[in-house]
């Protein structure tokens, strides 16, 4: 058996400056945190982000001057508020955008894991999201004589890049009872190269028990790392809820260039491992 | 225990748009749609189905948190739905989910909805949260109900920065002719209730808060609405329905959150 | 709560003749057998069937002279080889058959389901299944430039007729652990209505132990026949496998025309209840 | 206990074709190529990764019963695949699950397969099971590998009567030009391994198995295939591997099902 589990360095090593990277994460939902805060730690550059409706970690990597790009449905923190670190770079220019609806994205995305050039979408029409010059969405006709659809080209990331609660070696992705996290499957299936942290590695006869409760194969898997609660401050129900103190600390800190600087210090640059970052922020 | 706030009116006048034979979801930031939902299930509404985060079917003991798209809010489901495969499936036939309560940053005279730009698109003065589902749920068969906690020139305007979500675009029947069926149905502020005059799918007043005079509205409104000859006043929700949602529904309040202070002269 | 449970007879009450009839059955895999028992008992004709890989029911809806059309990628009783009674229907004109690869029919009821006109496919290309007068099928342009594709008409059912584990009153239905069998929830997405026969009838509080092992949600579900043991002769796993000795007296049966009307007499039109036809082929 | 039948001559041929690090699936009626999958995964390619059924992955204790498409064959999978999202999502794709075992009613020189109509599409003579996936992996970039038991002018045919499937349609280029990728790569036969020319892409005969000469497969094949200069002999399984098929994978020979007594003369 190929083993795939590796270190949370190793594994952002399959990232490369430049990378289109396809982000698991909802507004305070599940991201892979462990991984997001090595990506930063590692300097990559000039990522395009592909992530439905990512929070926190989409307005770290755009403070840590990671992006030059954002595909997305929302980015927003819910009741935590919009990401201001991200709007700031969108206003300012420095990181470009495509808004999609959700099922454009949702196309997008399936387009690329079914192999297909494109997929339709009813959505978006009436929107200006179609005049905004994204060569992506073209209007075409139905050929079998309904109304115009929008078709949604491919959109293949380099890489994806989620985390769920356990895998074994041979990097079998397991989740607990619960909902399936939109594009939780979608976005490895569509991507070329798939890295997922996990609370836990277990031995295979623990996902042979529950193999509906399986959500990736090995063999799509290219890296697994260990890393509990590695979804903190974010949610990875029925595990843990978000850390709402700790948005709020991130927001305030958000709101000045200095407290943001020294707050990406203090909790993504700074600790080494994953133990130490849960000691920084208490959780444990 | 007597009176009501506005956030308890508006949670009433969204319940009353909810049938018995319905399917609703709820979506991002929305703990005022979610309180009506559940309002309506305990009183007139019992079989209305809620997909409640548009996650989880028909949850039996929900717990409302400052978020109403996190995991306690499904509790006791009956059916987790896959949002890209099952949940916008279920969306986008035509059978169910016809009614989608929306919140946006700016909502125009022809019910057109802005969550993107303030501005322009590629350098915009504010960039919004984004379109997420409401640039699907607009060029859908739907009957869209916009809820608005901040009713003001800022957030009515006559024609939004960006249309990140299709209502009766320039009106007139211009939806209909892209070939889009339903748009807007009802607009629930903190100062009234507006509908969509029928033929110039304008948006025209359809009654007032109590304590709120047309003119009132009309200075916080951002473009000049259809006035009907009457215009009504609100009913307001019955002391049960305030029981209701104090005692039962929203017991720590983040129903209030969102409201500003008066902002009514 | 609407209750959703009624009668074999009153669920076959809503499908009409000259119906699209969506049918989830694989070759030996779990098809809702009590429900076409009762088709066929009914008399219903001129039905047009669509079913991934159906084997049985399909050779006795043939059989009985209730198909005047069918869809499928295969019609196959795997080891127990053809189904000769349909395979002499289509041989003589009396069926029309539209022959489909899987992605083709997965993309036509996707289609349907998602409230799309059409989705796209790379398969069938270089098959002369496109040049057969199909009119569902046509090979459009790459709007982005890449090679053509299959454009697949959407193709929604009147009625989706399967069996599955347990529901609750609701028609919220549930399976036990194991595959989720093809077309299982695609077919009742597309369809127009939907029958359900199960196993049990269980309280909603059984399916909320699991929510994520129920399959479709009561609101998408127009009736529930409780039907024990109803995938007989058709295997429903982990709870029983296919009947080989009944599989087998078919297709003995079936190579002869009166032999076939007297096994259509005595186990599909004779027995009035469930009961009466488990006891009859020794079930329980 | 010595000697080989011609099944286990060609489950191991077949599993020669499997590698450690690929994937590969099973369909319906295809006994021959899950024992040669698990022959394979028990010498060498341990890691090969099996999907029974189509179904389900990795199978640690798979029983082998007249089916290839029941639940007993993928027991102690460690994952299940749901067959329209998951299953066609990663067969679509070009990175696994880049071979195919195929079984066909009718193969031409140029490797189409047909498992639709013998005659005309809407009146045949025979009605067969249809293309279910096979119109598909035919038209994907997939190297397909034919398996044929009944070597005959009956099934290896000038010209199908119908192109289920895509192969090399009519040679020469054509399928490249379509915009196709992949292709059949073998074709392992009760008589004889087959291969397909580079140029003209017509089938070659590569191998005859022990005891069967060039001439019983010429005319036990109703066309001309390329004859190489020199036509190897096939190598017989080893007696590890004739055991391994006997004693564990297939003790109830369910293998020997659609093979007829010997057609040569």
């Amino acid at each position: 058996m190929r083993d795939k589990v590796v270190s949370a360095e190793q594994a952002v090593a399959l990232i490369a400056d430049g990378d289109v990277v396809g982000l698991q994460a909802g507004p305070t939902q599940c991201a892979p945190m462990t991984l997001v805060r090595e990506i930063i730690r590692a300097g990559r550059r000039d990522l395009s982000l592909v992530c439905l409706s990512g929070g926190l970690p989409v307005d770290w990597l755009a403070a840590a001057g990671s992006l030059a790009r954002c595909t997305f449905a929302a980015v927003t923190m819910e009741h935590f508020g919009l990401c201001q670190r991200f709007r700031r770079s969108v206003e300012t220019g420095a990181i470009a955008v495509e808004e999609l609806s959700e099922t454009a994205l949702y196309a997008r995305l399936g387009a690329a894991s079914r192999g297909l050039p494109f997929l339709p979408t009813r959505g978006l029409i009436g929107t200006d999201l179609l005049d905004v010059g994204n060569d992506a969405l073209k209007v075409i006709p139905d050929p079998f004589g309904g109304p115009p659809v929008v078709a949604c080209r491919a959109l293949r990331p380099d890489i994806a890049v989620l985390h769920a609660h356990r895998a074994d070696r041979a990097g079998n992705i397991g989740i607990d009872p619960g909902v399936r996290l939109p594009t939780m499957t979608t976005l490895p299936r569509a991507s070329r190269r798939v890295i997922v942290s996990v609370e836990r590695i277990v031995g295979s006869a623990e996902l042979r028990r529950a193999p509906d409760r399986t959500i990736l194969p090995g063999f799509a898997v290219d890296a697994v790392v260990e890393a509990p609660s590695g979804a903190h401050p974010t949610s990875l129900f029925p595990a843990y809820d978000h850390d709402a103190g700790f948005f709020t600390a991130w927001v305030e800190a958000a709101a000045d260039d200095d407290a943001c600087e020294a707050f990406l210090d203090r909790y993504v640059r700074g600790p080494a491992t994953q133990q130490e970052y849960l000691g920084l922020v208490g959780v444990r | 225990m007597t009176g009501y706030s506005v956030d308890e009116l508006m949670i009433a006048t969204l319940a009353a748009c909810f049938d018995n034979d319905d399917q609703v979801c709820n979506g991002l930031s929305s703990v005022l749609p979610v309180c009506a939902i559940q309002l309506a299930r305990l009183t007139h509404a019992p079989d209305l189905v809620w997909i409640a985060g548009s996650s989880g079917v028909d949850p039996l003991d929900p717990q409302l948190t400052a978020s109403s798209f996190e995991s306690p809010l499904w509790r006791d489901a009956v059916m987790y739905l896959e949002h890209y495969a099952e949940f916008w499936d279920y969306v986008a036939g035509d059978r169910f989910l016809r009614k989608f309560c929306v919140g946006a940053a700016q909502l125009d005279a022809y019910g057109n909805a802005n969550n993107s730009v303030i501005g322009a698109f590629d350098h915009p003065r504010v960039r919004l949260p984004g379109t997420a589902g409401l640039g699907d749920m607009g060029a859908l068969d739907k009957q869209l109900i916009y809820w608005v906690t901040d009713h003001s020139p800022r957030t009515l305007v006559e024609r939004v920065d960006f249309r990140s979500g299709a209502g009766y675009l320039g009106g007139h029947g211009e939806r209909a002719r892209l070939g889009l069926r339903g748009g807007p149905a009802l607009v629930v502020t903190n100062l009234a209730v507006l509908d969509f005059a029928p033929d110039s799918q304008r948006m025209r007043l359809r009654s007032v808060h109590p304590g709120i005079s047309v003119d009132d509205v009309l200075s916080a409104t951002g473009f000049a609405p259809v006035l009907p000859p009457r215009v009504a006043t609100t009913t307001p929700p019955t002391a049960e329905q305030v029981r209701l949602i104090r005692e039962r529904i929203d017991p720590h309040s983040y129903r209030k959150r969102g409201f500003r202070p008066p902002t009514v002269r």
